[in-house]
């Protein structure tokens, strides 16, 4: 049994001066270790969300060195502004959308020399919680491709069910443009489309009972659509 | 005294049932809460919750005779924290996804009461081996009620278990619907309650 | 008369005993149904008042008769079934499935937890299996309920110790449990109307989600004060139509059974919170915050739980002032979780649970107020 | 002097009240002495089978407290001492035979008024008649060496067909007088005399005393609710009661010399036909004094009210009526359902509350079976004091003795909670609940 030590100050600040060089020498190696491999994750997670709706692969569970070049192989990003001018400076992985709301990163897919298909993110305040997404179209820049919502807080069963497949694919083949060539985006209306229903092209079937929910779905998707139009204005004008 | 004897075993066995740090104690329930929609998330976090006990008990066993007790507390919070932030860093390293759907549980267990308990009331008075074994048992006490919790919530909630369905489809196709309430926070509240209301039925013991 | 007593005491004998003695506490409940109990006083009071918890309950569901009559008849109206008598038997059959599922696994956990603590089954749930169906909406899928009710009656009172001991209303537990668990089937539009494919609004939801003005959304929508008050709207079978409530409420206000604290303090509660909503929300956009005060009493669940539920006795507050805070508590938290609870436009049922969970907190300080008191007496 | 109109409290509308008419009993063969009608003493008797007793022979006495002396109401010889679980004696029962007393000393009106506080009490201790004094906190035979601060007197008349004050009393205002002259060396504080509108004329020529009117529903009569009223008990307050007859008793002995063993009894229920008043023995078998036929496989006899009294063959020390009302005849069908325009309740749920002046005959069915306790907040209604009869019932059954203390618990006894037993519907007995809240009071001192 090993005697008690004599308790003096210069002992207790000895002892705590030992125990945090310890833990620090361990944190800190730990931390530098393991921060290839963590940025790894957060980048993969991204990608993985940003593949899968353009379906460059079918489910979110693919090995990340496969992601990765997927990825690399098929996926340009850029930043745009405003007012649809591409800015050079930036990466469109690390726009952070609070930060500069004026920074809009794009990312589209490459087949060929061909941009087939456009990525970009959306985010905004639904009944709880903010949702975050990808909507992709296709090159048209009118139809959509794609959609998927992968961090919210909704009511598991009503709002909740944002996230579940049979929501998400609704959105396949809807517009966004109307006749005259302007946004009108797509609506989540209540419900379901009723036979006869104008414009059913810009509709898409409601969540019973989720009707604030997607009301905030509604609102978001069309505003971030309109920051984007100057930029998908000038693709189009290109495409045609 | 051999490691395994009926002594040392008491440390181990007693928190899974008789003392269980969370239906006896009703301690740290906060993150039975958030982490029990799905099994896999509660047995990550089970598995954080023992290593983290076990190692913070031997650690702090191992210096119970040179720490000045003045500092006694924010030692053993300094060594608790490094443990924690370390099974943080090595989540977010190899379960990503995982990690992600803990979020701030797990640096919560710095703050759960049973690990800051267990060590002043058990590992400060005692050498490192029982130390081990009572930091094991009381984690896996935690873990028994975290899971069966996680167990119940995840096959009433989502039909799956550790993710695969086990509802059958046909039993959605006649009707069926998954109890959007198990999800919620309240289904875990309303699990542990039922718990606690059976074990203390069966053992029969009311604390205060 | 002779001839049934002997009957019942010899099955009694029978069942008391032997391989159906989980059952004996059904047949007392039916024993002492059929014929009374008899038994004489031992001590004083050497007589006793007529009245029984059998008579007070059955009060209760008198009272509800009318509620189940009109609301028979506008779950019919509703579907489109044409003609009076075709429409009331139209929500009939579908409100009957809903008590008799209601009552049969209601007893039987009632009959279980009987023979576990020896005990008859208690008159409480009598009234709790009528009041759950009367909350739920005419498409409500069967085992739902089935499963609604083994929440009610072992969490919502059993888990406290059963009959007397509740903090909850059993019934209102069931229905948040429901709500809770299997939104889809209990609120939204689709539900409220029994017939496939056809869909309607509550006013409530109408109002929830509208933007302007809320009388114009309701008058657009056809539901005119009028309307809802006599319940002719889509709702919850028993709730919508608030005349057949009031007779309710009237039967029970004669009979003493419900307290008339309680009901005046609700109504003036949330009549009060109603009136400064109101008025705080008047440039406001839209949705709850322009409805009328009036308009927050005949809306929804409101009268309902008013009437029946705040004032079950087991859940309710006990004190006479207890009574008048309970009942304001509950009738200001219903207006604020419409008016500024965007997801349930519904709020009865939060308010009354909500007012359940604090009526010991009130009573508790009432009789610390008459502790103080009769300290302080002569000083 | 003090008006008291109470709002709170409920006249049972009963059948079989005593007409105002007193007969003499004049056969009276037996007596019995119940040392249970005084409520927690043990007695040590003092008489054995076989003996001769005179009236105020001493029969027993408190054990605790040996001062205190019981006395016979007559003379005879004891036939039986019955004995009841765990040997409690239960009855003394005496075969009367010609008259003869024990002799006492007796008083005038001036040496009444010259006594002193010890001598009276001495007197009145060897009189067998301090029994008579009851006290509050816990009713039970007042205690010996702790002063009163005041003494109270109910001559309200509100139980359920009790017997008048005045008709018990008649002709004996002068004895009365004396009694309060008496009473008052035995306490410097005041004596209070509660009468009714009814009971008024009686004492209005009584002096020393501070009268107070009560009106209002039973139980205004209770003792318990005067005091609560006039001079509300506080912590370590000790008040005496006395009732107005025991007054005019005590007046009796002091000028006779004799133990004054007669007494009067109202004859009342609805399954009497002959309900007047009789005047005879202390203790009187109730057969013998009832003229009608009774059986008691169908007939309830109490000794007192419907409210408060208690099965018994001998009229109780304290009371003076005697209420018989049928048994019930069997189980009824569907009684739950019953329309009851003959149904005595409370609650407007029959339809015999349109018809609330029509006197009912109910007989002892409990009407029910006991159930979880429902806070109707209807007791309320029937106790006229700021007490909250379910929250100090709560506190007695959670043995919550500083609680209880806190809630009234000294302030009360069980028969001001007897008609919340009457209409429970739950049937919960408040008044075995309060008697189990006193005696636990008791036992923690």
């Amino acid at each position: 049994m090993a005697s008690k030590p004599r308790i003096t100050k210069a002992y207790t600040l000895g002892f705590a001066a030992a125990v945090t060089m310890v833990c620090s020498v361990l944190l800190a190696s730990a931390a530098t270790l393991l921060k290839d491999r963590q940025e790894q994750n957060v980048q993969l997670d991204i990608k993985c969300n940003i593949l899968s709706v353009l379906e460059l692969i079918e489910s979110k569970d693919v090995e990340a060195q496969q992601a990765f070049s997927l990825f690399d192989d098929n996926i340009v990003s850029f930043v745009v502004d405003l007012n649809g001018q591409q800015i050079n400076d930036r990466k469109a992985e690390d726009v952070d959308p609070k930060a500069d709301p004026e920074l809009l990163p794009v990312f589209a897919r490459q087949d060929g020399f061909e941009l087939t298909a456009f990525c970009i993110p959306i985010q905004g305040k639904a009944l709880w919680s903010t949702v975050k997404g990808y909507i992709a179209l296709e090159n048209d820049l009118n139809t959509i491709k794609g959609i998927t919502f992968y961090s919210h807080g909704e009511t598991p069963g009503l709002g909740g069910e944002i996230d579940k497949e049979w929501f998400t694919t609704a959105f396949k083949g809807k517009t966004i443009l109307n006749d005259a060539g302007e946004i009108v985006s797509v609506e989540i209306v209540k419900g379901k489309i009723r036979p006869g229903e104008s414009n059913p092209e810009h509709k898409v079937d409601g969540i019973s009972g989720a009707t604030l929910t997607t009301k905030g779905l509604n609102i978001f998707i069309k505003a971030t659509l309109e920051k984007y139009e100057p930029y998908f204005k000038t693709v189009r004008g290109e495409n045609s | 005294m051999s490691l395994l004897s009926k002594k040392n075993m008491r440390f181990l066995k007693d928190p899974l049932m008789d003392n269980n740090p969370i239906s006896t104690q009703v301690l740290g329930i906060c993150s039975a809460l958030a982490v029990t929609v799905q099994m896999q998330t509660a047995i990550v976090m089970s598995v954080a919750v023992v290593s983290v006990l076990a190692f913070s008990n031997v650690l702090i066993s191992l210096i119970r005779n040179k720490v000045p007790s003045n500092i006694r507390i924010i030692v053993e919070l300094a060594i608790i924290a490094t443990l924690v932030i370390l099974v943080d860093q090595v989540l977010k390293a190899f379960l990503y996804d995982i990690s992600k759907q803990l979020s701030v549980f797990v640096g919560l267990i710095i703050t759960n009461c049973i690990v800051l308990g267990r060590a002043e009331a058990f590992a400060l008075q005692n050498k490192p081996w029982p130390s081990f074994l009572d930091g094991v048992g009381n984690g896996l006490g935690y873990s028994m009620i975290l899971i069966v919790v996680a167990f119940g919530r995840e096959i009433l909630g989502s039909g799956t278990l550790l993710g695969f369905q086990v509802i059958p489809d046909a039993a959605y196709a006649a009707g069926y619907q998954n109890m959007g309430l198990m999800v919620l926070a309240p289904g875990a509240f309303i699990l542990l309650g039922l718990i606690i209301w059976v074990q203390r039925t069966i053992t029969g013991t009311v604390s205060d | 008369m002779k001839f049934l007593e002997r009957l019942l005491n010899n099955i009694d004998k029978t069942i008391k005993e032997g391989p159906f003695k989980i059952f004996h506490p059904m047949f007392g409940a039916f024993n002492t149904m059929l014929i009374t109990p008899g038994h004489a006083t031992s001590t004083g009071p050497h007589i006793r008042d007529s009245i029984d918890m059998k008579r007070f309950m059955g009060i209760v569901i008198f009272a509800l008769v009318p509620s189940i009559l009109v609301g028979s008849y506008n779950v019919g109206l509703q579907a489109g079934v044409e003609g009076l008598f075709a429409a009331f038997m139209f929500g009939f059959l579908k409100l009957l499935p809903i008590i008799v599922v209601t009552y049969a696994v209601g007893l039987g956990w009632e009959m279980i937890f009987g023979h576990i603590n020896g005990h008859d089954i208690h008159e409480g749930f009598l009234v709790t299996g009528i009041l759950l169906p009367l909350t739920l909406p005419p498409t409500i899928p069967l085992w739902q309920v089935a499963v609604a009710v083994s929440f009610g009656t072992v969490i919502g009172k059993e888990v406290f110790g059963g009959t007397g001991m509740n903090l909850l209303n059993p019934a209102l537990t069931a229905r948040a449990f429901l709500f809770f668990t299997y939104p889809g089937n209990i609120s939204g539009d689709s539900v409220w109307v029994a017939q496939d494919g056809f869909t309607g609004a509550t006013p409530l939801a109408a109002v929830a989600s509208s933007t302007g003005s809320a009388v114009d959304t309701l008058n657009a929508a056809g539901f005119t004060l009028n309307k809802m008050f006599f319940g002719f709207n889509p709702g919850s079978i028993g709730e919508t139509s608030t005349i057949a409530i009031l007779i309710g409420a009237v039967i029970l206000l004669i009979t003493g059974v419900a307290s008339w604290r309680i009901m005046l303090a609700t109504v003036v509660g949330a009549y009060g919170m109603a009136l400064i909503v109101q008025f705080l929300g008047a440039d406001l956009a839209g949705g709850m915050r322009t409805l009328p005060a009036h308009y927050h009493l005949v809306m929804g669940g409101f009268m309902f739980g008013t009437v029946f539920m705040t004032t079950d006795p087991v859940s309710a507050a006990g004190t006479n002032i207890g009574k008048w805070i309970y009942g304001i508590l509950i009738g200001v938290m219903v207006i604020l979780i419409r008016a500024f609870n965007p997801a349930y436009p519904e709020g009865m049922m939060l308010a009354i649970l909500f007012g359940n969970v604090f009526s010991p907190l009130i009573d508790h300080f009432v009789v610390k107020a008459n502790i103080k008191r009769r300290l302080n007496y002569g000083k | 002097m003090g008006v008291f109109k109470l709002k709170k409290g409920y006249d049972i509308p009963l059948q079989g009240s005593a007409v105002r008419r007193i007969e003499k009993v004049l056969k009276i063969t037996a007596i019995a002495v119940q040392p249970i009608d005084f409520r927690g003493m043990r007695p040590g008797m003092k008489v054995e089978i076989g003996d001769t007793v005179k009236r105020g022979s001493v029969l027993f006495v408190d054990k605790q407290r040996p001062d205190i002396v019981f006395r016979s109401p007559a003379s005879g010889t004891v036939r039986e001492i019955v004995r009841g679980e765990r040997r409690v004696i239960q009855r003394v029962i005496i075969d009367v035979d010609a008259d003869s007393s024990e002799s006492f000393e007796n008083f005038s009106k001036a040496q009444i008024g010259a006594l002193a506080t010890d001598q009276a009490k001495k007197i009145l201790l060897n009189s067998g008649l301090w029994p008579t004094l009851r006290q509050r906190p816990f009713s039970r035979i007042a205690d010996l060496d702790k002063a009163p601060k005041s003494i109270f007197i109910s001559a309200v008349d509100s139980a359920p067909l009790q017997a008048e004050t005045d008709m018990l009393l008649e002709g004996r205002e002068q004895d009365f007088q004396l009694g309060i002259d008496f009473l008052a060396k035995l306490t410097d504080g005041k004596i209070h005399l509660s009468v009714s509108a009814k009971t008024e004329a009686f004492f209005s020529k009584v002096e020393g005393v501070e009268m107070h009117h009560f009106s209002g529903p039973h139980p205004a009569g209770n003792v318990g609710v005067q005091i609560h009223h006039i001079d509300r008990i506080q912590a370590s307050d000790l008040v005496w009661y006395i009732s107005p007859r025991h007054v005019a008793q005590i007046g009796n002995f002091l000028i006779e010399g004799e133990y004054p063993g007669s007494k009067t009894y109202a004859l009342t229920g609805s399954e009497l036909t002959n309900r007047h008043y009789v005047k005879a023995t202390e203790g009187a078998l109730i057969s013998e004094l009832v003229a009608d036929p009774i059986s008691t496989s169908t007939q309830r006899v109490i000794s007192g009210n419907v409210l408060t009294g208690r099965q018994s063959e001998a009229v109780g020390f304290y009371d003076d009526m005697i209420t018989v009302i049928p048994e019930p005849k069997g189980r009824r069908f569907m009684g739950w359902l019953q329309l009851g325009f003959n149904a005595n309740s409370f609650w407007p749920m029959f339809l015999s509350k349109l018809t609330p002046k029509k006197k009912l005959a109910p007989d002892t069915d409990m009407n029910g079976e006991e159930r979880a306790f429902v806070s109707t907040g209807e007791y309320e209604k029937l106790v006229p004091m700021d007490v909250l009869p379910v929250h100090l019932c709560k506190a007695v059954l959670v043995e919550d003795i500083e609680l209880m203390e806190q809630l009234g618990i000294y302030e009360v006894a069980p028969e001001d909670f007897a008609l919340c037993s009457y209409i429970c519907p739950s049937k919960i007995e408040f008044g075995d609940i309060i008697e189990q809240g006193i005696i636990a009071m008791e036992k923690e001192g």
